[in-house]
């Protein structure tokens, strides 16, 4: 007997009907799959499901009970947002068993100590490099993200668990502890709701996949029964090519950025060569440091030592109008903090970048700002009911593709993504990776910091590897098949130098 | 179908705030035959011209999410320079006036370089700098007007021009100007971005730095402006002009939908939001509400546009 | 001559008049201004017949452009007169002329003419007031000590006259010396901790005169926590009932007040006459009075 | 080696506003050598007492990025009732003190509900709220004290406790109360929270509401305790009180590490804060600087304080 119950669930937002009639059915013991394009309507319904948005038409019933009338039932599902939802200021234990009583360490007093002497087993559980006294803004992305699961795991009456994308900033090695987590919780007798985009996590932990499509329920299916191919149909519609390789051609190009000992917070000594028209990965664990090497190149985050060329010119660091004056683009792996201005409509997100060619004499020209916008809209496949929606509703995925569309429309020289594909389903995927490739043909130099290894396998010409800060390898494409590159990325064994 | 017109009319974000005005305005004429009287219209667009002028600097600083509490007392303290650089300077009175703009637009911005390089808080830096405005004002004229100010300026502060007041006009100028810096230009784009997200910002390389300091030297520039017409108006430079120029503009500004954590909102629907404070403070008086009473109901008047708007923005879902 | 007389000066009569009383600020001073007001108003319905309303119509605080717009508005409900007291004469002049331009007549209280201006003024002397508290102190130091001054409000002239004037008078006498000048901006716990850090600083201090009704009252408080009264002398100012207090026990020797309420009365009284077509006097002086213990009681309530 | 040492200190987060603290007493007591004085210290205490206690309000509802601007309104008001309770209606003095610690509260309650149930800004919301509140207290009184205050209270007020003044004491203990319930209660724990993250913090299921007007209601208990005092001070209710406890606090707390975005800092860091500006104010009329000079040199204070601190806290990271 099913323990939740979906029951024709829809949900309207004003211009977009979110959910569709669903019918779904949570089983204990059992993980279930929630598979669907960006906007498909996944933590719609997982917002349901745990009572923060309620349904337009429909009900949800938690063991047997309508959960509109009965909010308390609501308690025994534990969620972990799509987005880090944490206390910055807060240390670790805290954030881990707020609100107290819920985890049995209510009462008159708070007991620091032996708060952080009870969140130790957990922060082990889950490998999370961090103490509890530490202060979560201080912790790595990839702490805080395994931080919300295990806070999620902390509350004692939980049955149902619902994870909306919780790997999506993690590496394999971070994704295997969240799948023992997960094997752990379903052997308690307890269900799991599972979001994801990337396929072999599907299919290594689910029993039952279930694919939304424009709000609607597609098909629910024994994880068993489908294979990459029928499931990516069901999820678009339409038949994708997934395996083709996708590096740019001709990309022995002149060195268009070089950097020479470049140092900063949190790496030391960071040199390599970016030429025109190659696609250059940066493989590491999280926290290797490859995104403030970028952001310090871009001019985000200030330089100890060191310095760069581009195009031969020597580049100001510190100066991040300068580097995107000068084509040099960076694209934040944090869409919520560094990407899109929230309360603003999708057209002001878009065009902020674009007025060098909307704008005439200081003033902006409404009509022309609508037409590249719209291209923009239309080109990245970006799902929203008009261009003044606000960004804030738009789904995770689709606010990512806004935020690629407005920086490739800058006409960049030297690109980097760090963690483009973050949250962003299948389809959308391959059209970045050809969008790349496309560019970098066109001679824009591209980096591209991922924690996929098939990602940076698939699209680049290199792979220079990091770890702790330094730069431990540097391989061709040819050679990143072995276990070289893992070695390195781990900072063991791998000197292949082969560039 | 009453709840669609109404779901169609707030989904214009001013229409909330001129519909408050209307019915106040209408519910106020109905009150006092003297409320439509045209001599009292003027009187209404006077006052507002001033506390309007003040309103538009803060809430661009608002759209960015600061707050300058030094304008008043930069409004006072350049009027001050002003009497002081016509009367005992004898500076030609143009001169002088835009001379006092200029130095109303470098205090204004040595708050913004304060606030954004020294990373300060502007509500508390601008608490201290509007003590070392208005005490440097005090200093220099141990708290005594500066009379004799040259006629040949009373013109931009008693003269009227169609109707209605010379300040109502310079308001209604800058007004434009606000919107459509705010509007209509990249620059106004990048207030937006700053008050929306700073470190998104600042990632798009927006130079956030020139645009908090720029918006902030303008509000200056407006602060001062607003004095140095007071001054013309008053045909002296009081120190104490000012004074009453610092909560009001925060005030009208947040009924007119520009909220203290920026991002949204125009300097139109503040003025909105101004005028609506100031039509009730002018029918309190014209009804003889006594002067105990004034303070309680204008607060009160603060409180209730607030809510209205909170609860009809729940009610009609306004995006 | 009979005939002459029923067109003559004085001689007009209404059966109603609207007189508007715009103060400085809402003060409990003006309060009594206005009590004098309704005096005046309650006396000539009894005399002539004629309803006579008044009108309180006070700034909420003590800023020339709002009590500017108080004026405005009432020139926009079109009263038979408005009663003023001037926060700044050169500040007010260009809504008193526009009152006049709409042919309203004015009455000015406890304030001068702006320049160029002859409205009859109803009041007392500020510095006549301060001069009398200055000379009591003086008086009961026997001439010699060291004394200090508080200021109210630094931007309010009447205030600052009477600082001036009080420091005048001190500084005319050879064995008195000024040590210290507070500020309290009209606030009374600000009154409290200046003159609480300037008796500190100056251990020998004699004595104490005040500018603003405010000022005494914190520096009474001041006086008695640090336990100096009779050691520390304070003449006050105006008629609070706090400082009323102060002076029942002991803690002041006396206050220096201005006549609020025959303010109220004459400016009234004066209004009236106008509207009947009587010739207006220039200046009516209500006078100050000296409060202290011996008369104390009629000034209690 | 300074820079290590420097930068140990600082890792404290308190260590940055006591040094400065300590630098300003060190330097006081080198100019007048009246300040060290034990009078002068009682003086300082009791100055520092009353806006404390305001202080300490504000500084907790800065941790749940809130402000309220009506306390001293509230303060001001709750006093006259207690003044109309003891003199007018003859209620015991005891009994009429509890009671309007309790209205307080109640007025307090009232702004955390419009607040958390109608989603306003508290900024704005208690600029409307103060308004009322202090056009009520003008209403009854009519701006004349309440005077004859019975002497039992006084103590309350005016005495002294082993060399300290009573209200010191107060301040005190309700110091160690608000340190107490944010530091080592849960309830504290979830105004970090609320602070740092609110809708994290209603996700959680932590009754944010619950924990935002409980800390309205505890400001306001505290705005009408300092004003109980002062009016026991004093002897007589005076519808002023109040007036000056809106700025000071929230400068002093910023001083003090509370930033006003909220989720950071400690009342007892905005206690210190108080301090600074409460031994700068005394230390001015102590060497005699003009009055006229006086506003400016405070202002100067709060600007050169916040900027220390700022400064520092970007040399030496503290996290
Ligand atoms: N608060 C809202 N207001 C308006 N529209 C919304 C709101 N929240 C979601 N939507 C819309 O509902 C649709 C479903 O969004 P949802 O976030 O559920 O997608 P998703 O399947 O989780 O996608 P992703 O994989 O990108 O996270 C989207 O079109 C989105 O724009
Ligand atoms: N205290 C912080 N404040 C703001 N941003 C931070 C902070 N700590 C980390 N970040 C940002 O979080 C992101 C991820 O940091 P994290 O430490 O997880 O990985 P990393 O150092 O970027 O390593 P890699 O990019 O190799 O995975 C980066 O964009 C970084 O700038
Ligand atoms: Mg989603
Ligand atoms: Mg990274």
């Amino acid at each position: 007997m099913a323990y939740l119950h979906v029951d024709h669930v829809s949900k309207t937002y004003p211009g977009v009907k979110a959910l569709d009639d669903i019918v779904l059915e949570i089983e204990m013991g059992k993980v279930h799959t929630l598979a669907g394009e960006n906007g498909a309507g996944k933590s719609t319904l997982v917002k349901i499901l745990t009572g923060t948005e309620r349904p337009t038409e429909g009900r949800v019933m938690i063991d047997d009970q309508d959960a509109v009338h009965h909010q308390h039932l609501h308690k025994s599902i534990a969620y972990v947002p799509q987005e880090i939802n944490l206390f910055g200021n807060m240390t670790v234990a805290e954030n881990l068993f707020m609100p107290f009583s819920r985890s049995h360490h209510g009462g008159l007093l708070f007991r620091r100590r032996k708060l952080e002497r009870a969140a130790q087993p957990w922060i082990e559980r889950f490998k999370i490099a961090a103490r509890p006294g530490d202060k979560v803004r201080n912790i790595s992305i990839s702490d805080q993200q395994l931080l919300q699961i295990a806070r999620a795991c902390t509350n004692e009456s939980m049955k149902i668990l619902i994870l909306d994308e919780p790997t999506s900033s993690l590496t394999e090695t971070e994704v295997e502890r969240v799948f023992r987590v997960v094997r752990d919780v379903v052997a308690s007798g307890c269900g799991v709701v599972f979001i994801s985009h990337k396929f072999d996590e599907m299919f290594a932990i689910s029993d039952t996949i279930s694919v939304l499509r424009n709000g609607r329920l597609i098909d629910t299916q024994p994880a068993t029964m489908l294979d990459d191919r029928q499931l990516i149909s069901l999820m678009s519609g339409q038949e994708i090519k997934t395996d083709a390789r996708l590096q740019p051609e001709g990309s022995e190009g002149e060195v268009i950025l070089q950097v020479d000992g470049l140092s900063g917070k949190g790496f030391e000594d960071v040199s390599f060569n970016l030429r025109r028209g190659e696609i250059l990965g940066f493989a590491g664990l999280v926290g290797a440091g490859r995104s403030e090497v970028m952001q310090t190149l871009f001019g985000f985050l200030p330089a100890r030592a060191g310095s760069a060329r581009v195009e031969g010119r020597e580049w100001r660091l510190g100066d991040t109008h300068h580097a995107i004056r000068n084509g040099l683009f960076y694209l934040s792996e944090e869409r919520k903090y560094h990407g899109i201005f929230p309360g603003q409509s999708v057209r002001r997100n878009i065009g902020m970048p674009l007025f060098g060619s909307t704008a005439r004499g200081g003033v902006i020209d409404a009509r022309r700002e609508r037409e590249r916008v719209g291209t923009i809209v239309r080109d990245y496949d970006i799902k929203t009911p008009t261009l003044n929606q606000n960004i804030t509703f738009l789904s995770g995925g689709n606010q990512q593709k806004a935020i690629i569309g407005r920086a490739m429309a800058c006409d960049p020289r030297v690109l980097i993504f760090d963690e483009p594909t973050k949250g962003i389903d299948l389809r959308t995927k391959m059209e970045i990776y050809r969008l790349m490739k496309a560019l970098a043909e066109r001679g824009v130099g591209i980096i591209l910091v991922s924690s996929e290894m098939d990602e940076l396998r698939r699209c680049a010409n290199r792979i220079i590897t990091m770890y702790e800060g330094r730069i431990s390898g540097e391989f061709h494409i040819e050679q990143a098949s072995g276990n070289a590159l893992v070695g390195a990325i781990h900072g063991h064994g791998g000197d292949g130098h082969a560039a | 179908m009453l709840r669609k017109a109404m779901g169609f009319m707030v989904s214009n974000p001013l229409s909330g705030v001129i519909s408050v005005l209307a019915i106040i305005v209408v519910v106020a004429s109905l009150m006092s035959e003297n409320f439509l009287n045209s001599y009292n219209l003027v009187i209404i667009a006077r006052a507002l011209a001033f506390i309007g002028i003040i309103t538009i600097a803060q809430s661009m600083l608002m759209i960015l999410g600061e707050l300058d509490l030094s304008l008043g007392a930069i409004g006072g303290f350049c009027g001050v320079i002003g009497g002081i650089l016509m009367v005992r300077v004898g500076l030609d009175p143009w001169l002088a006036f835009a001379l006092c703009l200029v130095i109303g637009a470098l205090f204004g911005l040595i708050n913004g370089l304060l606030v954004t390089l020294l990373r300060l808080p502007s509500l508390v830096l601008t608490i201290g700098m509007a003590g070392v405005y208005g005490g440097l004002n005090l200093v220099i004229t141990k708290g005594v007007a500066i009379t004799g100010i040259p006629a040949d300026i009373g013109f931009l502060g008693s003269g009227k021009w169609f109707g209605l007041p010379v300040p109502f006009w310079v308001m209604l100028v800058f007004l434009a100007l606000a919107c459509f810096i705010t509007l209509k230009t990249p620059f106004g784009r990048y207030m937006y971005a700053v008050g929306s997200n700073l470190p998104a910002a600042q990632m798009l390389g927006i130079r956030t730095d020139r645009v908090r300091i720029g918006v902030f030297a303008f509000a200056g520039f407006l602060a001062a402006l607003a004095g140095m017409l007071m001054v013309a108006r008053l045909g002296s430079a009081q120190p104490s002009i000012g004074d009453s120029w610092v909560l009001g503009p925060i005030a009208a500004s947040v009924i007119g939908g520009v909220p203290t954590t920026g991002g949204i909102g125009t300097p139109l629907g503040a003025i909105f939001g101004a005028a609506i404070i100031g039509v009730i403070e002018n029918i309190i008086v014209l009804l003889g509400v006594s002067p105990y009473w004034q303070s309680m109901v204008s607060g009160a008047i603060v409180v209730i546009a607030i809510s209205l708007d909170s609860i009809s923005r729940r009610y009609f879902r306004r995006d | 001559t009979g005939a002459q007389a029923a067109d003559g000066p004085g001689t007009e009569k209404a059966d109603s008049y609207r007189f508007v009383v715009v103060p400085k600020v809402v003060h409990p001073w003006f309060d009594k201004v206005n009590q004098g007001a309704q005096q005046a108003a309650t006396a000539i319905q009894a005399q002539t017949g004629s309803e006579v309303e008044i009108q309180y119509s006070a700034p909420q605080s003590a800023s020339v452009a709002e009590q500017n717009e108080i004026i405005e508005r009432a020139i926009a409900t079109r009263p038979d007169g408005i009663i003023v007291d001037l926060l700044d004469p050169s500040g007010n002049r260009t809504v008193l002329e526009e009152a006049q331009e709409q042919g309203i007549p004015i009455t000015l209280f406890d304030s001068i003419n702006p320049e160029g201006m002859s409205l009859t003024t109803i009041g007392s002397d500020f510095c006549e007031q301060a001069e009398m508290a200055a000379n009591r102190l003086i008086e009961l130091l026997d001439g010699e000590g060291q004394v200090a001054i508080m200021m109210g409000v630094p931007t309010a002239p009447n205030h600052a006259e009477r600082a001036r004037c009080a420091q005048a008078v001190f500084d005319a006498h050879e064995g008195i010396e000024v040590v210290a000048t507070g500020v309290d901006n009209d606030d009374i716990n600000t009154a409290q901790q200046q003159a609480s850090a300037i008796m500190q600083a100056n251990p020998d201090l004699d004595g104490w005169v005040a500018s603003d009704a405010a000022g005494p009252v914190g520096i009474g408080q001041a006086i008695k926590e640090a336990d100096k009264v009779g050691k520390v002398q304070l003449v006050g100012l105006d008629d609070l009932n706090q400082m009323l207090v102060l002076i029942k026990d002991g803690v002041a020797d006396s206050s220096s007040a201005s006549r609020p309420t025959m303010q109220g009365y004459w400016s009234v009284i004066n209004m009236w006459q106008q509207a009947t077509g009587a010739i207006p006097p220039g200046h009516i002086d209500t006078g100050n009075v000296m409060i202290t213990p011996d008369n104390i009681d009629t000034f209690m309530q």
